[in-house]
């Protein structure tokens, strides 16, 4: 069950970048693709705190409940987690960049549609 | 259509690649590499109880300011397209019970927002999440209204300022101890109590400050319009 | 200084929050609580509660103590009236939405009003426009829908006028 | 104590991601791909919770359920139409 | 187990069951705003039962539960005005049509009138 | 160590969070979304409370703390841009 759980949550996140990965390739609109974006960038989160997380673990926060535990053996790693946290916030920024410029491009041509783009095409 | 042949066949070789190397990644018990000196020493280097924002603030405060600096570029350029090319958005008055719901609560989500920075070496929390609570409060006086605060003039100031103080900050570890953002210059204290920690919570401060100020500029750039 | 009451109990009731939420009573939370509350309170003017202090009086704690009793057993009956509804094999519905007259000058009183009514029993505030609350009923009473939603609505205003005004 | 509950709660909020984030592609309304997708983000932080990654299950939570939800929808009432 | 843990369990319970109750009524109720009785009252006293049961079992957390509950009482019903305000302003297509008398379209129809 | 009881809580909470979630999905409009969000939203603050009280450490109740107090903003958001102006 424990190998179970592991893996699940591995191909939730796998399955999130391949589903964004896929709007971001095949659907027009685009505020839609900046959505697909935002789910490979979730799904990619996931799998970097998924690298550091051992079931049965607690979270690497030391308080009263913890005093008595060692800290290398009770805890999961702490390093993937920071870099997701700055990553999360970082993500959003470029998110509301890619908008923000899609929102001006689309209005150049007057439609939504990402091959009405022609600098775009590919 | 051939674009979707294209796109399945690119989403199939990832998938492959990626089923194929995932498992690779070792199904381990045991913290490896620098993580396991994170989590062994973290407490009673930094003093921080909270290991991740010992790692975020502490260990890598550098990288920190970094990703702070893209977080500034971003905001700045989003509130300077919309600067240039201004479009407001139109939309309806908000009911009575809205209005006045945005003057009431934003005071306990700011309260929320000031917790969750100033206890980010004690609890889950940090200048992240907590400049992100802010900025929802001033999302909400925004929702509240039909158009932006007054109080929005004065975010770049704000934000200038706290991007400063992580510079001032920093240089002070150089004065004292010879090294960029140092954290022992105020000494540990005991972990565990709010006072500790050195000057992670200044940071964790400095940043909170830096990323309310820098997503409030963002929405107060997508200006609304008042209008029915 | 007009408003300085609802300052002061804005600062009493930040303070009272950010306890619950530390749960410590060392100097430095405490002062720090301190801090942040007048920070918060001077910056939104005192915003988040009006003056609390009015309370204070034994008549009108005893009708808050009423209000809120009656509010919490509308509450439990609005939930059974919900699962009868919910559990039945077809939803039985008679939607409409019926105004009624408000008859309360104080405005957070009119909110508090429309949030009770949106709890209670088969009714939700769709909306509030001047003296006039519009409400949702998931079926229609039975006779005139109109008098039964003022009855309401004034079991609710009279119970609160006693606590505000 | 977990070795049993988590797992079943794991696997089901995946499942429910992942049939959200392939209907957010393909729904109709714009709005409604939207909202699907700040399910996806909520739920994401539940994930993290249980991951034992508390700091990051709080940043998703805030950032994901109102600043990128906010983007969205003001890039959506910009470009117009809602196809 | 004490009489405190016999509350809390009977408190859990009781919040967990009313909790899968406005689940099934969101899903089953015919309409938005039906949806929405389901999805406030159910929601808000479920959610209430159950932290006073955690409350229960754990007495030192009951501050931080506390905060929650008054926190969910105040913000649920808001947010279902909020929604229910916007369908009735809303497109005239997604609005449900069961609605035997609807006061509140006919102020707004005065209101166009006076307006012109 | 872990009881029938809390196997019936899990499963009441999970059956309550898929059945909002299939509203979600199959909802006809997008107010009906926001409804099931909404719903949704309270069922997993609750679930979060009861993996805070597992794993018996209370700064989990921080994380269910922001999480009611952000899924609100962003309803209330999603709320105010329904509403008129910008269909």
């Amino acid at each position: 069950m424990l190998e179970l759980y592991h893996w699940s949550i591995a191909g939730t996140a796998l399955g999130l970048v391949l589903i964004g990965l896929w709007g971001v390739l095949t659907r027009r609109n685009i505020i839609r693709i900046a959505l697909a974006f935002t789910l490979a960038d979730t799904g990619v989160n996931l799998l970097l705190v998924w690298t550091g997380h051992i079931p049965d673990r607690t979270s690497p926060i030391h308080d009263s409940t913890t005093a008595a535990l060692n800290a290398t053996e009770a805890m999961v790693d702490p390093l993937p987690q920071a870099l997701v946290l700055t990553s999360i916030v970082i993500g959003v920024a470029v998110a509301a960049l890619f908008v923000v410029v899609a929102v001006l491009a689309s209005r150049r041509t007057g439609s939504a549609d990402i091959r009405r783009l022609r600098e775009l095409r590919w | 259509m051939i674009r979707s042949i294209f796109g399945l066949i690119l989403v199939l070789v990832l998938g492959a690649i990626m089923v194929a190397v995932v498992p690779d990644i070792e199904y381990s018990e045991e913290i490896h590499g620098v993580g396991l000196h994170y989590t062994s020493q973290g407490m009673q280097e930094t003093g921080s109880a909270n290991l991740v924002t010992a790692v975020i603030v502490a260990y890598r405060g550098l990288d920190t300011l970094g990703e702070v600096v893209v977080l500034f570029c971003a905001s700045t350029s989003v509130v300077l397209i919309l600067s240039l090319y201004p479009l407001s958005l139109k939309v309806s008055r908000p009911s009575f019970i809205v209005a006045q719901t945005s003057r009431l609560l934003p005071a306990p989500i700011l309260l929320l927002g000031l917790y969750l920075i100033a206890h980010s070496h004690l609890s889950p929390g940090g200048g992240f999440p907590g400049g992100a609570v802010i900025a929802s409060a001033f999302l909400l006086v925004m929702l509240g209204g039909t158009g932006v605060p007054g109080s929005s003039r004065n975010l770049a100031a704000v934000e200038s300022l706290a991007g400063l103080s992580f510079g001032l900050l920093g240089f002070w570890g150089v004065m004292k101890l010879g090294q960029f953002l140092n954290n022992l210059v105020l000494g540990t204290g005991t972990p565990g109590s709010l006072v500790s920690a050195g000057l992670i919570p200044l940071i964790s401060l400095v940043i909170g400050i830096k990323v309310a100020s820098e997503l409030s500029s963002v929405f107060a750039a997508f200006r609304y319009k008042g209008g029915h | 200084m007009k408003n300085i009451g609802s300052m002061l109990s804005t600062i009493v009731a930040l303070m009272v929050i950010w306890v619950c939420l530390t749960l410590n009573f060392s100097i430095s939370e405490l002062g720090l609580g301190i801090v942040f509350s007048v920070l918060i309170a001077v910056s939104t003017r005192g915003g988040f509660t009006s003056n609390l202090f009015r309370l204070l009086k034994p008549a009108r704690l005893a009708a808050l103590l009423v209000y809120i009793f009656f509010f919490l057993s509308q509450m439990v009956k609005a939930n059974i009236d919900v699962l009868f509804r919910v559990l039945r094999p077809v939803v039985p519905v008679r939607p409409g939405i019926v105004g009624a007259d408000i008859g309360l000058r104080n405005l957070r009183g009119r909110i508090i009003i429309a949030n009770s009514i949106t709890l209670t029993p088969g009714t939700l505030t769709v909306d509030l426009i001047d003296d006039r609350i519009y409400v949702h009923w998931i079926s229609l009473p039975d006779g005139d829908a109109t008098a039964e939603t003022q009855k309401l609505v004034d079991g609710f205003a009279k119970r609160l006028e006693k606590v505000l005004d | 104590m977990s070795d049993a509950l988590f797992p079943v709660v794991a696997i089901t909020m995946g499942i429910m991601m992942l049939a959200a984030g392939i209907v957010a592609l393909y729904v109709r309304r714009l709005l409604s791909a939207i909202i699907i997708v700040a399910f996806v983000s909520l739920s994401a932080s539940v994930l993290f919770l249980l991951m034992d990654a508390t700091d990051v299950a709080v940043t998703e939570a805030a950032v994901g359920a109102v600043v990128s939800t906010m983007i969205f929808l003001w890039g959506r009432g910009k470009i117009g139409g809602d196809r | 187990m004490s009489a405190l843990g016999i509350i809390g369990h009977v408190l859990l319970g009781a919040g967990g069951f009313i909790l899968f109750v406005s689940g099934l009524g969101i899903l089953r109720m015919p309409d938005v705003y039906n949806r929405m009785h389901a999805g406030t009252k159910a929601t808000t006293l479920g959610s209430i039962l159950f932290m006073l049961g955690i409350g229960c079992l754990e007495p030192v957390w009951l501050p931080k539960l506390i905060l929650i509950i008054i926190l969910v009482i105040l913000t649920n019903p808001i947010a279902a005005h909020a929604l229910a305000r916007a369908v009735h302003s809303g497109p005239k297509d997604e609005k449900p049509d069961n609605l035997e008398r609807d006061d509140l379209q006919e102020e707004r129809a005065e209101g166009e009138d006076l307006d012109e | 160590m872990i009881s029938y009881f809390d196997w019936i809580l899990f499963g009441l909470l999970g059956m309550g969070t898929f059945m909002t979630f299939v509203r979600l999905l199959k909802g006809r409009t997008p107010a009906d979304r926001a409804v099931a969000l909404d719903g949704m939203t309270l069922i997993t603050t609750c679930l979060i409370v009861l993996i805070a009280f597992f794993e018996g450490r209370s700064m989990l109740l921080d994380v269910a703390l922001v999480y009611a107090v952000l899924s609100f903003l962003g309803v209330l958001a999603l709320a105010r841009f329904l509403d008129g102006g910008l269909r």
